[in-house]
């Protein structure tokens, strides 16, 4: 790249970043609060935790399409991964020590997923929270040598991967009889998230594992 | 129990699930699903578009709670020509494509769930009326286009991919710092919360997210001279990608470059900007049709013409800002309309040169000879989509022309004129360069094999609907006209 | 109260000059990272510069740290198999539409 | 309801036809001759209905809205049917020739096509009732007869092809800007007696000189006036019947007929005349006329003489409309037919030449009228029409003109007719005296088409010729008949005059 467009970015990287600044030094108060909103409406959401209650409830629709982002992402993988060269070699042996840690701690983490799923509810955590340590068990697993690369899915597994979001989608359009996409009746609130963020971090954490487990067997 | 049947979230919802779907049923499967889906898809668009002309715009409070709490979801005349035009043009690709993959196996193991996202993703976008939630669109559109790019595999489109992903997030980044200053601003991404509070004396912040908003969609749209990134993705992604992508993806992004100018940021506007807009897309109409010229591949000259082509579009906002009501009323119309007969006919076109390289068995338009004797169906819908693409009556190209002439004559701007007119001129130059050579005898040691009927036939039925919305696009006005601020 | 968004205004100039300069792919899809971080700062930043902790940025944040993290992992595995069919992990430097077609 | 859909169906009977002509496959010979002759005659019919009632005072329009403010009309009125009949009876002669003529000839489907395309687009450029109207049909002629004129596939073909669409493309676009430029000014231009421009604020008077000149220069091209010419010499290398098809039955006549509508129906002979627009396009048609004549004389090759006679003999229409007053009018509109159906000999004749004998130049025409007399005896008709010689039509037309001069104060015009008329002469008299008084010298350069007992050629390349030459007899004869083409014309004048006459 030529040097002087170089310094011309650099400098309007810059410019940017002051006008920024400028920008939010002089910001007037704010036309809407939305967090009393929030709290107004946190009992009728079914979750007791605010951001949750965003997440799966107020804003839940952002979410179904995140959902559906991170599945795509893991499908663009594959769709790589069809014309990479060189398919699954069997992991390289890992150390004994790896391989029985790997073991031991598998099985907790799968414990602290479902912790970290139901707390949800009211604490920090939920699905992606607990789908990310499933997928970190995952990657555990491959690192030892536990696990083959994911070449292509099988049906099983193409099933775990698209549970969450059937389950999300099922449950949105359960809400069309209410008049909305996504409208939970107040009274099936929080068991209705429930299905959904478990159905989530079953998914989720296939699909972060996916990510890497997809492309792991390319050739080197 | 109409609730249930209500189209407008199962728009959403219906490509969605059977995107999924299709990727249950294993790589390659779910071009009939695909194809039922997109009909049913067709069919609620339509019935949607009948309850605007019926009671006019609506809202779909998603979760029930309204704005700013939640989002909502705003169906206007605009978001329905868009919708109408997304169905009408998938429904033939979709035909074309199994044909094409059926023929060309290279890429189809996840064309299906791929294309069922970015169908998913397109509507959405169109509908939603929730700033953050559009970035979400945004995304969820981009990946699934860039993954359509990568399908076949191999350096080129791998790289294309590459370049477009990156092109496409720095697209996205921009326009969600626009989206963080604007919350940061007045607390709420609903558009119709934000729109009567932006004022022509906004903070600066929103003049930022302004330029940031629309710098990124700009980039994502591919208007000279962030178009670098289209040719290569679109030249090298297998037609029936490339078509989808041509035809529908970069009008995303423009009907949101459009709806935001036009609205939210409407007190924003000015001259100096509306011309900058025009001045970039008459470079765009230049540079990519001169360069359409030099292109030895078919795909290449045809990806080429949607640079020029894009900028076309953008020539509505000179005729459309700070103009009296009825010329801005006549460019917008014209700006939509050329959005919707390119998108019509590009995909024709790409259909149709898909075909004549399946048929030739290579993407070379000096080896094109015979294709006019052996696929005159093909051969007739390129020219058709080319008429079109010329803005030669009667053609829906002709009416946006038309349109798009009629405001710049009321509205004193001579320039405009003249670069339209040299536009098609140009355009005629690149499109008759491919005619001419396929009406050749065929070359010694060419062959052109026949294609599927389908491939022929799909292409025909866009390039033939392309030229008939020409004759009948009034009622296409009376829909967009619906839930304008006249 | 706008330590959080001025560190994003940095953060995102940075990443945004760092995508546009640096040649190596990795050191893009950081970059990208990094300017992504800086806007999610910056959202979460604003949102409760009147001392009122907003739960609907956070919200929102986490939204877009998933739509990053699947981008990022595209943007990886491209580069990956970038890697292996041209063996360097960089972008040709030559105009795109002049590379020879491989199919 | 079937007043409405008369002029739709006459457009519809050639349009039909031929999109399914498109997709037939080459074998099927007969399939796709009935499907040109059952188009032809209906054609043929729909207009002889139609011309039954705009004789008695009845006029048929069809009007579809494509967008609000924008509508699509066809309008048959006694100007609309002068030109539509002619084009629909030289289409159905024109068909047959080109039947004999393309026999066993590669990709006939394609061309047929095309042809009817031509027709079609024809039949909606004299029936147009608005400005756009006429546009959409005139851009349609122009992309319907490319492939014809590249038909052969050869590099000189292609080049013609290439330089006729440069400039009929141009053209167009000149003429969409005028169109557009005069909607915005008066709205919708609907071609009506006596135009309408003459309403509008006396304010305007500038930017409609600007406008009346650049639609001009749009339909000049098709027109061919000098100096937009150039591609119609060159389109020759066209197969014969495209050939009768550009200079006799469709495009050409387009542009001049798009002249007539223009000052007639659009700005109003009266009104064009107060903004002194007249004088300049009669100069410019002179100057062609002469212009034409004078490179006639140099060419050797036999079509490229007629191209350039008919770059000449188009103004005669041109001219006619700038005389103003009655009698001009009717020379030009009469010599819109009367060209056409002599022109349309000549190329034939030409055809039958090259085809039977591979003559293409005038030197090789040595006494081929002992070899060839019955298609030496119409192109003989064909050539002293042209030149003007009583009984024929070019006389009816020159006289009309002639008056019409007189009538307008032009009397330098009747020198620009006498000139032509010599030069007309010139370059005719001596590929006559070739034909008919030299012995023929030796073989012919490549006879295709021997002898067969009284066939000098084939039967369907013979009659055509015959056909049309006995018309230039006729309608020059019997000029005074009630419906004669100079009656009709007369009709028309009288109704254009009608604000003016008392």
């Amino acid at each position: 790249m030529k040097a002087w467009l170089a310094v011309l970015i650099a400098l309007l990287c810059t410019g940017l970043a002051l006008a920024l600044g400028a920008a939010m030094l002089a910001l007037p108060e704010l036309a809407v609060r939305l967090p009393a909103d929030v709290a107004a409406n946190l009992d009728a959401s079914g979750v007791a935790h605010p951001v949750t209650a965003v997440l799966l409830n107020f804003r839940g629709y952002d979410t179904l399409l995140e959902v559906a982002v991170l599945l795509l992402a893991l499908l663009g993988v594959f769709a790589l991964s069809h014309h990479a060269s060189g398919h699954t070699h069997p992991a390289n042996p890992a150390h004994p020590v790896l391989q029985t840690l790997a073991r031991l701690l598998a099985p907790l983490m799968v414990l602290v997923a479902g912790y970290l799923l139901w707390v949800g509810a009211h604490a920090p955590g939920g699905a992606f929270q607990a789908g990310a340590v499933l997928a970190a068990a995952g990657v555990l697993l491959r690192l030892a040598g536990l696990l083959p690369a994911w070449a292509q899915p099988g049906r099983l597994l193409r099933g775990g991967l698209a549970l969450g979001l059937l389950v999300f989608l099922a449950v949105a359009v359960a809400g069309l009889p209410q008049g909305e996409l996504l409208h939970y009746p107040p009274a099936l609130a929080s068991p209705l998230i429930l299905l959904v963020e478990a159905g989530l971090t079953l998914s989720i954490g296939l699909t972060l594992a996916g990510l890497y487990l997809a492309s792991a067997g390319w050739k080197k | 129990m109409t609730d249930l049947l209500d189209p407008l979230p199962w728009l959403i919802v219906l490509p969605l699930a059977w995107g999924t779907l299709a990727f249950l049923l294993g790589p390659g499967r779910g071009g009939r699903l695909a194809i039922a889906a997109i009909a049913l898809q067709l069919m609620l668009a339509l019935q949607l578009a009948g309850q605007l002309l019926g009671n006019g715009a609506r809202v779909h409070a998603v979760g029930g709670w309204g704005a700013p709490l939640g989002i909502d979801l705003m169906a206007d005349g605009l978001a329905a020509v868009m919708l109408l035009l997304t169905q009408a043009v998938a429904l033939p690709l979709a035909v074309f494509a199994r044909g094409y993959f059926a023929a060309s196996p290279k890429g189809r193991e996840l064309f299906w769930p791929l294309t069922g996202f970015l169908l998913a993703a397109l509507n959405a976008l169109f509908l939603s009326a929730d700033l953050f939630n559009i970035y979400v669109t945004l995304e969820l559109l981009g990946l699934a286009a860039v993954g359509l790019v990568a399908i076949a595999g191999g350096r080129q489109p791998v790289t294309a991919a590459m370049r477009y992903l990156l092109a496409t997030l720095l697209g996205s980044g921009a326009y969600l710092l626009g989206v963080a200053l604007i919350y940061g601003t007045y607390g709420s991404v609903s558009l119709a919360v934000l729109t009567p509070l932006v004022t022509g004396d906004a903070p600066l912040a929103v003049t930022l997210a302004t330029a940031l908003m629309l710098a990124g969609l700009l980039l994502k749209t591919a208007l000279f001279p962030f178009h670098f990134w289209l040719p290569p993705a679109h030249g090298g992604a297998p037609a029936p990608v490339s078509a989808l992508l041509s035809a529908l993806v970069i009008k995303a992004t423009f009907y949101l470059v459009l709806r935001l100018w036009l609205e939210l940021f409407a007190p924003l506007t000015t001259v100096a900007a509306a011309q900058l807009l025009g001045i970039l897309g008459v470079a765009a109409i230049l540079w990519g049709s001169v360069l359409a010229l030099t292109q030895s591949r078919l795909k290449m000259l045809v990806a080429y013409s949607t640079v020029a082509q894009v900028g076309y579009l953008f020539l509505l906002f000179p005729l459309a800002t700070l103009v009296p009501p009825g010329v801005a009323d006549s460019a917008v119309q014209g700006g939509v309309m050329q959005a919707v007969a390119h998108g019509l006919a590009k995909a024709a076109m790409f259909a149709a040169a898909g075909s004549m390289i399946v048929a030739t068995g290579r993407d070379d338009i000096g080896h094109l000879g015979g294709v006019g004797a052996r696929l005159p169906l093909t051969l007739f819908s390129f020219g058709l989509a080319g008429v079109t693409l010329m803005g030669l009556p009667p053609s829906a190209g002709f009416s946006a022309k038309w349109l798009l002439l009629t405001a710049a004559l009321e509205s004193g701007q001579w320039g405009w004129v003249a670069v339209m007119i040299v536009g098609g001129l140009l355009t005629a130059a690149y499109v008759f360069k491919v005619l001419r050579r396929a009406f050749l005898p065929m070359a010694a040691g060419d062959r052109v094999t026949r294609v599927p009927r389908t491939l022929e036939f799909s292409a025909f039925a866009l390039a033939l609907a392309s030229i008939l919305l020409g004759l009948f696009g009034a009622p296409l006005l009376y829909l967009l006209a619906i839930g304008r601020a006249a | 109260m706008l330590l959080y968004p001025l560190t994003g205004a940095a953060l995102f100039a940075i990443g945004l000059a760092g995508l546009l300069l640096q040649p190596h792919l990795l050191h893009k899809i950081l970059a990208f990272n990094i300017l992504g971080s800086g806007a999610f700062l910056i959202l979460v930043g604003l949102g409760q510069r009147d001392g009122i902790i907003d739960p609907v940025p956070q919200a929102m944040v986490l939204t877009g740290i998933v739509v990053a993290i699947a981008a990022t992992a595209l943007a990886l595995a491209l580069a990956r198999q970038l890697l292996d069919l041209t063996g360097q992990m960089r972008l040709p430097e030559d105009r795109p539409d002049a590379e020879p077609a491989d199919d | 309801m079937s007043d409405t859909w008369l002029p739709a169906l006459a457009v519809l009977s050639s349009l039909l036809p031929g999109l399914v002509i498109f997709f037939l496959a080459e074998s099927r010979i007969r399939l796709r001759t009935a499907l040109n002759l059952i188009g032809a005659l209906a054609k043929i019919a729909l207009i002889g209905i139609m011309l039954w009632g705009v004789l008695n005072d009845h006029e048929y329009v069809f009007r579809h809205t494509v967008l609000p403010g924008l509508d699509l009309v066809l309008k048959a009125d006694a100007l609309a049917l002068l030109f539509v009949s002619l084009s629909a009876v030289l289409w159905l002669f024109t068909t047959l020739y080109a039947i004999g003529y393309l026999e066993g000839a590669p990709n006939r489907s394609r061309f047929f096509g095309f042809f009817s395309l031509c027709v079609t687009a024809t039949v909606g450029v004299a029936m147009a009732g608005n400005l756009f109207t006429f546009f959409l049909f005139y851009e349609l002629l122009t992309l319907a007869t490319y492939p014809l004129v590249v038909h052969r596939g050869t590099d000189k073909a292609l080049r013609a092809g290439h330089v006729y669409l440069a400039y009929t493309l141009a053209g167009g676009a000149l003429l969409l800007i005028g169109t557009v430029w005069l909607y915005s000014l008066a709205g919708q231009v609907d071609f009506v007696h006596g135009g309408s421009l003459a309403a509008l604020p006396p304010g305007t008077a500038g930017q409609l000189q600007v406008i009346f000149l650049i639609l001009i220069a749009g339909l000049g091209v098709k027109a061919a006036l000098v100096p937009l010419h150039g591609w119609l010499p060159m389109a020759m290398v066209a197969p014969a019947p495209v050939s009768a098809l550009l200079h006799a039955v469709a495009v050409v006549k387009a542009g001049a007929f798009g002249i007539v509508r223009v000052v007639y129906e659009v700005y109003g002979i009266e009104f064009a005349q107060s903004l002194a627009l007249l004088l300049p396009l009669a100069i410019a048609a002179s100057i062609t006329i002469i212009w034409g004549s004078l490179r006639a004389l140099f060419q050797d090759d036999l079509k490229r003489r007629l191209a350039y006679s008919t770059v000449s003999q188009v103004s005669y229409i041109v001219l006619g409309v700038t005389l103003f007053g009655p009698l001009g009018t009717i020379g030009g509109l009469v010599h819109l037919v009367h060209q056409g159906i002599m022109k349309i000999t000549l190329f034939f004749c030409a055809g039958n030449y090259a085809e039977t004998l591979g003559i293409h130049k005038v030197s090789e025409m040595d006494g081929v009228g002992r070899r060839m007399p019955w298609t030496t005896l119409a192109f003989s008709l064909g050539a002293f029409g042209m030149i003007g010689v009583p009984p024929l039509a070019g006389f009816i037309s020159k006289w009309y003109l002639g008056l019409g001069a007189l009538e307008a104060g032009m009397p330098w015009v009747l020198a620009v007719l006498a000139a032509s008329s010599l030069l007309n002469a010139a370059y005719f008299l001596p590929i006559l005296h070739r034909a008919w008084f030299k012995p023929a010298g030796g073989a012919w350069p490549d006879e295709q088409i021997p002898q067969r007992g009284r066939w000098e050629t084939a039967p369907l390349l013979l009659i055509p010729p015959l056909a049309t030459a006995a018309a230039t007899l006729v309608v020059g004869l019997f000029a005074a008949a009630a419906i004669s083409p100079l009656s009709w014309a007369e009709l028309i004048a009288v109704r254009e005059y009608l604000a003016w006459i008392p």
